[in-house]
């Protein structure tokens, strides 16, 4: 092997990271083999990778060793003994492989979405309503200087014109979304006034998040120029040729296909 | 006109996928380098390690993995090379097992360029399980936290760590964050207790909430997402990647909103048709 | 000599006009179990003095027992600081007066405090070279069967379960309950039919969430619904799935669907399938569905990540009718633009009883309309409180804004 | 029967509804230490079903490979990674890193999995501005507003859009602070009206869809 090259295990990975990072963009052109090829291996290795990490994680690490280890002392309290409720629900979801106790896995489904609900439940309460309250009354005016004064300053998110924009917009668009009243005469006002900055909001978060997606490319495409280097063995342009030739071979061989 | 106004609006997709690779990579090859607006909040960071006096020791936590590594890595790399520049001994640590090789890497590529010797000039800690419990730890004895560094030397006797028994002897620190937590941790197990400064670099959708430790004097600089680090790297005039990527995020959003108008173009054009079009 | 000696009487004399006789001990010192807590921690409560300052250091020291033992120090901060915070807790769950000085004490490597044991607690004064100790204070700690400061939380869960009840048992006796139009179901029948003539499958995804989360279970009636109408129409049904409870429950709702449109011969087991719980992965495998498969109608509902836009601009470009709903406000931008239809936050609850027209579910809605409303009436009168409050500096309305504050 | 069958999910449910929802008002220790371990016990039970989720790719795979439908030659590819991945992965015991040097299986994680995803995820940054080309078109007046804040926006993030037009920063910052907080509380509030009203129809066993239908009769 060349001295310039770097060690075999990081080549040996740039040239899969390259070439499946040119395998998954070919999904722009069309859907193609090498794109099925990228997908299919990218399910395997995903589930593959998820399996090991439950058996690790879920199976050894939080069910297999504290029993274990609570079974091994002598006594072994009784509490220890409780990972066995998960287990044993667990095990009931599985009666799905046998149609004729299949609904025992309802019990398991009990258990969990009990528990969901009303976890739920006081959570939302504080966060989504309580919280969303108190952030949303605040006075429209400021005392300053002895004197009373309605803030005018669009650019301070706290100040009495922002605390009334804000006060309509939750207002309207709670309105909107009311089921059982019409909208209309004044009521279609206030839903229209709640569609209009549900509009603006939108389109504001869209506009927002286009720079994250932004970085995420310029993050792939530097990495793609960082193996097009001498060091990598020029992984990308020989990867990008490679993918190239063969999309343009495959186009071909449907074009004769679907011929005369 | 209709006619093309017509067959540009129901353009094929790819052209424009095209536009926006064209538009990210080119910047990236070759940056035309547009002036960037430096924020106050970054110049703090910057002005406090021009203010260190040569061989302070400077503490920089990657507490991010590879996910992050487009905004974080180069505030990273342009924050060592003030450091190495200015001659401060340089600390380097993390708190994500996941970003360790990463980290590693940075260091030594900016080692490389100012010629800086590991365990003379700076050294890289490497990871360690246990967060908050990690720091409080550092702070008491730096040398039972991390008895050997990432490439396995010892730390005790180590010529970058002269006189440094803990954290209260750090004189500047940056976390630089894809969490909050991270932060946020250093801030109230670290800084709180032992008194050293410290800064934060962050991710641009965590930077926003981390503006309160600003304001409350917790944190005494934020570099914020890709934007920070490209103010950084103006700052000591040395314009890497970051302002590349700046340029590559400029010229693509340009590209959208210009498609957007010119389909605003067509679809009025088209509107005089027939009622109402398609 | 003549000078220096009036120097020095200057300086002697100044010092002793400087430092009054003493410094003042603080007053109303005492210490109490922190209330409203998981135990393992005290409060200490004392009044506030005008000559607090940032000069004037405070030390907490703290013993066990009665005080018998050795004392420690534990914290030390300057006399201006560690006051009550207005908001901090609810006015029926104030452990100290307005402008006092409130510290909680949690347990620490230096000082583990454990609940059940008396502890003794006092303070030191320092300003210069003068101190002053508080009295001894005595508490014992312990753990919290109920956090008195979240009763306003207990509240609404309780008053909404009675309105919901309510307007349920309403809406059994008059079904009849009028309900605005949301475009987005009117468009569920068209998007199956348009699948059925074209002969081509309908795709149905219920998002990242597990079983345990609300939207998953609201996407999953929803699909209770879409199936019955699917098995009338004879049309044929795909739902890949992230998480594999989702899965299994699907798979009885659809086979039940079935049953009771009248179809449980057209049931197929496989309609239901697992891909992988890999966010990026399973989009991958849906995208190439959606390219190779073409279903006529993609169905987006439950909650949702990044994904969104890599699911709806395929399935866009295939040609498909596109019905999103989610509580997930940060991806709703991206269904909104790239769908035909959107069903918007709670939109996507109401679906089910927009759908199936149930009495029951119909009643939950205009429970649901009641709740907002009286949260409408709580933001608008807040604010007029809040606004009054300022103008005649009173801060008697905390009474009832402290209600409506979310307190931990 | 019936009762093991309908009533018994049900009043599981109910207990474990009630008992959760009380948790959060109790502060005391032995409540924190309930919901800790039961979230785990949530781990364990899906890490159960994982089982069934996998037998149904395997049973879908299996059947394509079957009945030779086209492109049955890549359900052979998913089943390879699969089963290298778990070879691989048990081999290293599930880490990816052992005394600092890289485990086949973090080989696996770093040049396969974690540019496969950051690829797909890239592909974002096509479809944003694809589906912006499409969709903001001043069709009515709320498709005009969307369009017009979206292209403020876009303006006002980047440098060379501040340096055209310096106020769109500014309004950026309103847009967000403002206009978009007060659509997000709202949005929020409407669907924790729903999430809640759902929540306790599961618990008092109005809403039984989740255990295969049979409604209320």
């Amino acid at each position: 092997m060349p001295e310039y090259l770097l060690p075999s295990g990081t080549l040996l990975g740039a040239w899969a990271a390259a070439g499946l990072t040119l395998f998954i963009y070919s999904f722009l052109y069309k859907d193609n083999p090498l794109f099925k090829l990228g997908e299919h291996l990218y399910v395997g290795i995903s589930v593959g990778y998820t399996v090991v990490l439950t058996w690790h994680t879920v199976f050894l690490r939080l069910l297999w060793e504290p029993l274990a280890k609570s079974v091994g002392e002598a006594p072994a309290s009784p509490g220890s003994y409780l990972l066995l409720i998960p287990a044993a629900l667990g095990l009931l979801m599985l009666a799905r492989f046998i149609p004729k106790i299949a609904w025992l896995s309802r019990i398991a489904f009990a258990f969990v979405v009990g528990f969901g609900s009303g976890v739920a439940i006081p959570r939302v309460v504080s966060s989504y309503i309580l919280k969303q309250i108190e952030d949303t009354v605040n006075p429209l005016l400021v005392r300053m200087d002895g004197g009373l004064s309605l803030g005018l300053d669009l650019a301070a998110p706290q100040s009495g014109i922002n605390t009334v924009i804000l006060l309509i917009g939750v207002v309207s668009v709670l309105f909107y979304f009311f089921f059982s009243v019409e909208h209309t005469g004044a009521g279609m006002v206030t839903a229209r006034t709640g569609i209009y900055f549900l509009m603006i909001a939108f389109g504001a978060a869209f506009g927002y998040t286009v720079m994250s997606r932004m970085s995420l490319l310029i993050g792939r495409f530097r990495d793609l120029i960082t193996f097009s280097g001498a060091a990598y063995g020029y992984a990308t342009p020989i990867l990008l040729g490679v993918t190239i030739v063969t999309l343009a071979l495959w186009e071909m061989a449907v074009r004769r296909r679907a011929g005369p | 006109m209709k006619a093309f106004a017509r067959r540009m609006i129901g353009i094929d997709r790819r052209i424009i996928f095209l536009l926006i690779a064209a538009a990210t990579l080119l910047p990236l090859l070759q940056p035309f380098g547009l002036p960037i607006k430096v924020s106050p909040e970054v110049k703090a960071v910057y002005d406090h390690i021009e203010k260190l006096p040569e061989r302070s020791v400077f503490l920089i936590s990657f507490d991010f993995d590879p996910s992050s590594k487009p905004e974080l890595e180069p505030q990273a790399v342009a924050l060592l090379r003030h450091a190495f520049r200015k001659n401060l001994r340089v600390i380097g640590m993390t708190h994500w097992l996941t970003g360790t090789g990463l980290a590693d890497g940075v260091f030594s590529t900016a080692a490389a360029e100012y010629g800086k010797v590991r365990g003379k000039d700076f050294v890289f800690l490497g990871w360690s399980p246990g967060g908050g419990a990690l720091i409080i730890a550092m702070g008491q004895d730096l040398y039972t936290a991390f008895p050997s560094d990432y490439s396995k030397t010892p730390t005790r006797d180590m010529p970058v760590l002269e006189g440094v028994r803990n954290l209260r002897d750090v004189n500047y620190m940056i976390s630089l964050a894809a969490g909050s937590s991270g932060i946020e941790m250093w801030y109230v197990f670290g800084k709180d207790k032992y008194r050293f400064e410290m800064a934060g670099g962050a991710t641009g959708v965590i930077a926003p909430g981390l503006y309160p430790f600003l304001r409350s004097g917790q944190i005494n600089g934020l570099i914020g997402g890709l934007q920070g680090a490209a103010e950084y790297e103006t700052l000591i005039g040395q314009k890497g990647t970051a302002v590349a990527g700046m340029d590559a995020q400029s010229a693509t959003h340009m590209v959208i909103i210009v498609l957007v108008i010119l389909c605003n173009v067509f679809y009025f054009t088209l509107r005089g048709e027939k009622g109402r079009p398609a | 000599m003549i000078v220096a000696s009036i120097l020095l009487l200057l300086l002697t004399g100044g010092a002793a006009w400087a430092a009054p006789s003493a410094l003042p001990p603080p007053e109303g010192f005492h210490a109490l179990d922190t209330p409203n807590d998981a135990g393992r921690s005290l409060s200490l409560v004392w009044k506030a003095s005008p000559s607090d300052s940032k000069d004037r250091t405070v030390q907490i020291w703290i013993g066990e027992g009665k005080g018998e033992g050795e004392f420690k120090i534990v914290a030390d901060f300057p006399a201006n600081t560690r006051y009550m915070k207005p908001g901090e807790f609810p006015f029926w769950a104030q452990p100290a007066g307005p402008g006092d000085h409130y510290l909680k004490l949690p347990s620490s490597k230096a000082f583990p405090i454990e609940d059940g044991k008396p502890y003794a607690v006092k303070l030191l004064v320092r300003e210069g070279d003068q101190e002053v100790w508080s009295a001894v204070a005595q508490a014992t700690s312990r753990a919290d069967l109920f956090n008195t400061a979240q009763v306003n939380n207990l509240m609404f869960v309780l008053a909404f379960t009675g309105v919901l009840l309510a307007s349920i048992s309403a809406a059994r006796r008059n079904p009849h309950v009028r309900l605005r139009r949301i475009a987005g179901l009117d468009a569920v029948d068209e998007a199956i039919g348009r699948s059925t003539e074209m002969g081509r499958p309908i795709l149905y995804l219920t998002g990242a969430g597990d079983m345990s989360e609300v939207p998953t279970i609201a996407a999953t009636t929803i699909l209770g619904e879409v199936a019955k109408k699917v098995a009338r129409y004879d049309t044929t049904l795909k739902v890949p799935h992230r998480d594999p409870i989702v899965m299994a429950v699907c798979q009885e709702i659809v086979k039940e669907a079935y049953i009771e449109a009248g179809r449980p011969d057209a049931y197929k087991e496989d309609s239901n399938f697992f891909i992988t719980s890999d966010q990026f992965s399973y989009t991958a495998a849906v995208d190439g569905i959606m390219l190779r498969e073409k279903p006529a109608a993609n169905f987006f509902m439950g909650s949702y990540f990044a994904e969104s836009l890599l699911l709806t601009e395929t399935g866009a470009s295939t040609g498909a009718i596109q019905i999103a709903g989610t509580d997930s406000d940060h991806q709703l931008p991206f269904f909104v633009t790239t769908c035909d239809y959107t069903l918007i936050g709670e939109e996507l609850y109401a679906a089910s009883a927009y759908l199936s027209r149930e009495p029951v579910l119909v009643g939950t809605l205009r429970g649901q309309d009641f709740g907002k409303a009286f949260i409408m009436s709580a933001l608008v009168l807040g604010t007029a409180l809040a606004t009054v409050g300022v103008i005649f500096q009173t801060e008697v309305f905390n009474y009832v804004l402290d209600f409506f504050r979310d307190f931990k | 029967m019936i009762f093991l069958k309908r009533q018994l999910p049900l009043a599981i449910t109910f207990i474990m509804g009630i008992a959760f929802a009380l948790q959060y008002y109790i502060p005391h220790p032995v409540s924190e230490e309930a919901i800790t371990s039961v979230s785990k016990w949530m781990q364990i039970i899906s890490g159960f079903a994982l089982l069934l989720g996998v037998a149904s790719l395997f049973h879908v795979h299996a059947v394509k490979i079957k009945r030779q439908v086209p492109g049955w030659g890549y359900s052979f590819v998913l089943y390879l990674g699969i089963f290298i991945t778990i070879l691989v992965g048990f081999w290293g015991k599930g880490e990816v890193k052992v005394d600092g040097a890289q485990t086949a299986f973090g080989w696996l994680y770093d040049y396969m999995m974690v540019p496969l995803q950051g690829t797909m995820f890239s592909i974002l940054a096509f479809f944003i501005a694809s589906a912006a080309y499409r969709a903001f078109r001043a069709r009515s007046r709320e498709a005009s507003v969307l369009l017009i804040a979206a292209v403020v926006v876009m303006m006002g993030r980047v440098p060379l859009g501040q340096f055209l037009l310096p106020w769109t920063w500014d309004v950026t910052q309103w847009l967000l602070n403002v206009m978009n907080s007060a659509v997000r509380r709202a949005i929020l509030i409407g669907v924790s009206m729903g999430s809640i009203a759902l929540s306790l129809k599961i618990i008092l066993g109005i809403e039984r869809s989740y255990l295969g239908g049979g409604k209320e009769q």
